[in-house]
């Protein structure tokens, strides 16, 4: 299972990202920069946090035109594996490949802390090796995940099982029902703010991040067989 | 290769650029040069160095080369006691930031500076660009910044002004950072009266290069070009340097340099750009344009080389215009860095600088007759020797005075503390004061996680950030006490010294050295001086004893604004943690372990 | 030369923390009869265009795919000819 | 009942970086025929007030406390009866 990670302008987690694969699952792992248009060698995408274009105009709307997010819609279309976490979340929003939209936090200020979420579905690929219900420790680090879509969206997305991860406890940014991560209806593509690639190892304050990796390639080889 | 030609004779230099500047002759007879911060004495000083008059833009460029800034002419003789050798030290103080070896081929380097000033004017643009500054310090080294701290002093939070000034200070701060990319993982905050109208912001950056990464700000080899590769050059912050080196009057609103606005993206672009050539090893020097700007770092690169340099204006990307040559040269527009890189290779770095999508330009080239050569628009504006820039900047000597509360306070004593409050009471109001209360509100602003390395984030002694492929760590803090060294400036900064290592020690690491910032009110008060005076030799002691030499450092005078701050140095200490397995935080673990308390 | 000015606004059915931030902060101050405050984006944007006709038809496309977000912004622009 | 609409815009001589961005990203989406761009915030402020004039004279002070940075940013408002 080979993974990709785009470098947008401003990304900072990109390097995080290819840590934690290779570590956790020590399987191949690039850094495709942004103007590279082809991702067909790959079998899943991580979407970095950071800041893409400094955050301007508003988060992920101006790293959504680049050329490797034509890649990434093409890549989601076939079925393959599409991770946002935190600003790569925000992209995903803006390019539509996930429905609703993001706001400044309710409190209006940067929060990052290690933050309580509830698995609300674990029948996704990036979850199967989470309990259902169970409660999980992930870092947060955002100025912008107060998550927003109107009730005719968030109807659905209850009905479909779509919203995957919920702040369990004080909602730190006030997004709509306590969203902290949501999969798009086919359930190949997940986009979440808190970030697992801070949280493989005890030291790091949580493990409890390493079982997204390990989902998906375990998901990855039950499809594929393992190779 | 076309060789540049070279001027042998004195340029023509011309009298006046625009009809708005005033010429060499009204500068002498209005006294203008004071207008700039110059005195008589250096007026004259630079007349005899240039053999002439010196036009407007002369006069500016000598005007923030000698401040205090830049020039250190109030401190440097007290810095000279500072001991800043050791086996271990790679580079000491001189150049952007200090380098300690850690063994396996690494080091680490870093820094720290004040953005006083700027943050008492615009809080939340002053202590972003604060960051901005201490960061570009460490990356034009070569290395990779893996880390930020910072240590804040503001008046009581009761004063709105000053909540609006904190609050915004941290958001600045936290916003720079955050977007960088690089994770803020400690500091201390400290409220007392004396900052009211000058609060103090400090920001530090460590970073980690492989020995053979180390990067000088030097200009050398006749002929090769001269870079300029970030933001575009605006009319922000002229003056800045001569502005930090003034008492804030009630004036500052009005005088003050229109403020500089950083932009953490571009530097973010910056960053990943000068470190991909640094990794290729194409260039021969690079220096960021910090205090005083273009004029500062150009000036001082060709002094480290021994050479000269011209520079064409004309080639200066510029946001703004009519620019005048004085305003290009005196400009702090954040977010820039100058490069020498050799002849024939502006290819290989337009490629990287292309990749990055940052604008650049060869804005000149270095020569070798030790003169700072200017040219604007096809005339030479100035022709100065360089060595009177930066070598024979004036030093100023001067003598300190014990001051009278001083000799007061020696007589108290202090050993039977009359008080008179119920003991749970008197903890409870502790507890709830803001200097000891806890400063999530603060650090939880901060990313302290990004590039998944920090293993002992705020909130405990010092930070422990781990390196990547290595079982070794690195434990890094900032402290210091105005109050101890106003009661005592020997006492107070052996204490910030001691009080450092203390808390790198107790995260598990052995101390390496140390950055300080020294904040002080005005050096012209005898009473100050003899405070900044005391305060060296207290923290050069106690860097003895410790054998933590000082790698590098920040002088902030003049911090004065209704009243004098408490002299306030800051220490910002690095560790080496051998092992992963030595990391230790603060907090109690179990029940039934014993509590031990070490010392007198 | 054209001068669009732009505005986009939260649309009226999303919560707008940032005006709810500022009219708490208004109050604050003493600014009691603050009702509400609703905080949005204003864009100057300078463009060359034959006629006012195309500029009008550029800068509308500009918002619908970038300058606004759909899902929770409404935007509105008057055009000014300039030097 | 008055709104008093409010702009807030980066002093020409201050950096705008997000202007710069966008009209970076405006290129690359083919728009080349835009020169520049510049972002500012807009404010509505609905508020109670007995007549247009004690309403501005609030409005100016609100800016001129709050709204506006006035070492970095510039203001103008208008204002608008309403219901
Ligand atoms: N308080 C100090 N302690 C030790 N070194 C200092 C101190 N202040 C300044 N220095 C050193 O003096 C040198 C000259 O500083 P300069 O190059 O003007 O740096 P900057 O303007 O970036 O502070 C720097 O290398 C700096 O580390």
């Amino acid at each position: 299972m080979r993974f990709a990670v785009p470098v947008f302008p401003g990304s900072n987690c990109d390097e995080d990202c290819a840590k934690a694969v290779r570590e956790i699952l020590d399987r191949p792992v690039d850094l495709v920069w942004h103007k590279d248009g082809n991702l067909d060698a790959y079998d899943a995408i991580i979407l970095p946090g950071g800041f893409s274009y400094g955050d301007y105009l508003r988060t992920g709307a101006l790293a959504r035109f680049s050329p490797v997010m034509e890649a990434v819609a093409k890549a989601a279309d076939k079925g393959k594996l599409v991770l946002g976490i935190c600003n790569g979340f925000q992209v995903l929003l803006e390019s539509g490949l996930l429905p609703g939209a993001m706001r400044v936090n309710d409190h209006l200020k940067f929060r990052c802390s290690i933050q309580t979420l509830r698995v609300e579905n674990n029948q996704s690929p990036f979850t199967g090796l989470y309990q259902a219900g169970e409660e999980i420790q992930l870092p947060i680090a955002h100025g912008e995940g107060n998550y927003y879509c109107d009730q005719e969206t968030l109807d659905k997305l209850e009905v479909q099982g779509q919203i995957i991860f919920r702040y369990s406890g004080q909602n730190p940014n006030g997004s709509v029902a306590g969203i902290a991560g949501i999969v798009n209806r086919r359930g190949n593509v997940l986009g979440l703010m808190p970030h697992p690639e801070r949280a493989i190892y005890d030291w790091m304050g949580s493990s409890d991040g390493a079982r997204m990796f390990q989902s998906m390639l375990r998901y990855w080889e039950g499809m594929h067989g393992a190779a | 290769m076309v060789q540049p030609e070279q001027q042998t004779t004195a340029v023509h230099v011309v009298e006046r650029v625009t009809d708005q500047e005033p010429t060499p002759t009204q500068i002498r007879d209005g006294e203008l040069f004071q207008e700039v911060g110059l005195n008589h004495e250096e007026y004259q000083q630079i007349t005899k160095h240039l053999g002439r008059l010196p036009n407007w833009t002369e006069l500016g460029i000598y005007s923030v080369m000698w401040s205090e800034h830049c020039s250190y002419k109030n401190s440097k003789p007290l810095l000279k006691r500072f001991p800043v050798e050791g086996p271990q030290v790679l580079q000491g103080p001189g150049e952007g930031a200090g380098a300690i070896d850690i063994g396996d081929g690494q080091a680490v380097v870093f820094k720290i500076e004040s953005h006083n000033h700027p943050t008492a004017v615009e809080p939340f643009q002053g202590a972003a660009t604060g960051v901005g500054g201490i960061i570009r310090d460490v990356f034009s080294m070569g290395a990779r910044p893996v880390a930020l701290l910072n240590s804040l002093r503001f008046g009581p939070l009761s004063n709105s002004r000053v909540r609006y000034l904190f609050e915004h200070a941290v958001a600045g701060i936290a916003h720079y950072g955050n977007v960088i990319g690089i994770p803020t993982v400690g500091g201390e905050v400290d409220f007392d009266d004396s900052y009211e109208g000058n609060p103090l912001v400090n920001a530090m950056c460590v970073g980690v290069l492989s020995h053979d990464e180390l990067q000088k700000g030097v200009a050398k080899g006749v002929g090769n070009p001269v870079i300029y590769v970030g933001a575009s050059t605006g009319r922000d912050g002229i003056h800045g340097a001569t502005f930090a080196s003034e008492e804030l009057g009630e004036d500052a609103e009005e005088k003050r340099p229109s403020v500089q606005a950083g932009d953490p993206f571009m530097e973010k672009l910056l960053l990943e750009a000068c470190i991909e050539l640094v990794k290729k090893g194409i260039l021969i020097g690079i220096q960021d344009m910090g205090a005083a700007g273009l004029t500062c770092s150009s000036a001082e690169m060709a002094s480290k080389g021994e050479t000269g340099m011209e520079l064409d204006l004309d080639q200066v990307p510029q946001r703004e215009t009519g620019m005048t040559p004085y305003e290009i040269l005196l400009s702090e527009s954040q977010e820039r860095m100058l490069l020498v890189v050799e002849d024939g290779r502006e290819a290989e770095v337009q490629e990287v600088l292309d990749k990055w999508e940052l604008p650049s330009a060869v804005v000149g080239r270095v020569t070798n007759d030790n003169r700072y050569r200017i040219r604007h628009q096809g005339r030479w504006v100035a022709d100065i020797p360089v060595q009177t820039l930066v070598d024979d900047a004036p030093v100023v000597y001067r003598t300190g005075k014990e001051p009278e509360a001083y000799r007061q306070n020696a007589g108290i004593r202090v050993d039977q503390p009359s008080v008179d409050i119920h003991p749970g009471e008197a903890l409870n109001q502790v507890l709830a004061s803001s200097n000891v209360a806890s400063k999530r509100w603060v650090y939880e602003q901060y990313d302290h996680m990004v590039r998944t390395s920090t293993a002992v984030r705020p909130g405990s002694d010092a930070a422990v950030v781990v390196l990547d492929g290595l079982d070794k760590a690195l434990a890094m803090c900032t402290d210091g006490n105005g109050r101890y060294v106003y009661l005592d400036p020997q006492e107070g900064g052996a204490a910030a010294v001691a009080e450092a290592a203390r808390n790198v020690v107790c995260s598990g690491a052995r101390p390496l050295g140390i950055t300080d910032c020294l904040n002080f009110g005005s050096p012209e008060k005898p009473e100050v001086f003899w405070q900044l005076e005391g305060a060296v030799d207290g923290m050069s002691e106690a860097c003895r004893q410790l054998e933590t030499p000082v790698v590098g450092g920040n002088v902030s005078l003049y911090n004065e604004s209704k009243g004098t701050i408490h002299p306030t140095p800051v220490v910002g200490m690095v560790g080496l943690v051998e092992s992963r397995q030595h990391i230790t935080t603060q907090a109690f673990k179990e029940e039934g372990d014993l509590i031990y308390l070490l010392g007198e | 030369m054209y001068k669009a000015i732009i505005t986009v606004r939260l649309k009226p059915s999303v919560l707008d923390p940032q005006g709810s931030a500022v009219k708490g902060s208004l109050h604050s101050l003493g600014y009691s009869a603050v009702q509400d405050v609703r905080v949005g984006k204003t864009m100057e944007v300078w463009l060359e265009a034959t006629d006012s006709q195309e500029a009008e038809a550029q800068v509308d496309a500009m918002c619908r795919k970038l300058l606004a977000n759909p899902v929770i912004e409404d935007y509105e622009f008057h055009l000014e000819k300039g030097a």
